[in-house]
């Protein structure tokens, strides 16, 4: 169970296939489920060019590692890899994935998604927008 | 001492991000708040965390915490 | 919206950046919700050496267009990528992946995991596997 | 002319994946699989498909078409 918090550009289908290589259940798992987030240049009707993504570094570890615990009681999860970015980003580059591994389906679609949804909810993340028009905002979290 | 840390729209609002006081009577966040910003109700909505571990207002704070004000989060 | 039949060994991340890279809506998905499915080494309390993956060539394309034309009417999805493998197959090599790019994460996650279902019950795909015993078996669809 | 298909372990009960048969009577499906396999029952939990689309026991069958018969599906 691996949480990274990235302050540049990442590739997430490399970070996930370099992780996969090294785990130690080759040929026990049969699902993997996936999500990544990218970011749009369009939120809320507005044309974006950057954003910047401010953390409070420590909690954000502490708060992921919570949620994989919760997880782990919920689900039957051989690994997982959290990798979120920080810092400013620009449109069509990833923002975060979230990789599960377990033997079947079930558990590996309903883990990714609970561990996204208590991301969103709970790990202490904010966006700043720069808008087309230079305009800055922070982002609120019904706008998703 | 107590170590208050302000993210965010917050942060802007309040001008710094960290700031650190020391305390002689018992606290809770909301009156550590108090006492750190006299001058500015406690915005709607703010979260709050105490040793980076979410709390509720009513929350008591000792020194040596780490308290942190924070709008909704976003992420993801 | 593509569907991918390989009678050979396939990489999935490769299959999926390739895939995103060519898309024409860079900067309009936030959300990529992705299934793989990997081959385990046992399967119902037996080692499995080998697996061989039949299929209806032609009615698993116009049922699997089927299932992404249903999903389409549905949620909201900029497009989507399914590859999967038939012939022989060997332990922790992938058997298929579903990809779902999406502007929000709800539809990604949701239409990937419908695609998935339907998929497995209705896709005309058997597997053949081959225990380590040398004994061949037909799996039936309880044991998912 | 009707093609008849068998997969996976009901191609191996039959002995082979392919037959062609011409009906010159209206036919289902069912009926059509006892004129192919007049000694063979067909076996419980079977799946057919005409022309790649799932139907049921009773669709009529006619010259030309694809009839497909399976066990349950187990891809993914």
């Amino acid at each position: 169970m691996t949480v990274k918090i990235c302050d540049s550009a990442f590739e997430p289908f490399i970070e996930i296939e370099k992780f996969q290589h090294g785990l130690a259940l080759q040929g026990k798992f049969g699902a993997t489920s996936i999500f990544i987030g990218t970011m749009r240049d369009f939120n809320n009707g507005d044309d974006v060019q950057a954003m910047t993504l401010e953390h409070y570094d420590g909690m954000t570890q502490k708060q992921l590692a919570k949620i994989i615990v919760s997880a782990k009681t919920q689900w039957r999860i051989l690994d997982c890899l959290i990798v979120h970015r920080v810092g400013e980003i620009f449109p069509n580059e990833p923002i975060m994935l979230i990789s599960v591994w377990s033997a079947h389906r079930g558990d590996a679609f309903e883990a990714c998604r609970y561990l996204m949804e208590e991301l969103k909810a709970n790990a202490p993340f904010w966006k700043l927008e720069t808008l087309a028009t230079n305009k800055t905002r922070w982002v609120s979290n019904s706008s998703f | 001492m107590i170590t208050l840390r302000y993210f965010a729209s917050l942060r802007e609002t309040i001008g710094h991000s960290v700031a650190q006081i020391n305390i002689f009577e018992p606290h809770t966040v909301l009156s550590l708040w108090r006492l750190a910003n006299p001058t500015l109700a406690l915005p709607e909505n703010i979260l709050t965390a105490v040793n980076m571990d979410y709390v509720s207002l009513t929350h008591p704070v000792k020194n040596g915490d780490e308290v942190a004000f924070f709008p909704p989060v976003t992420g993801g």
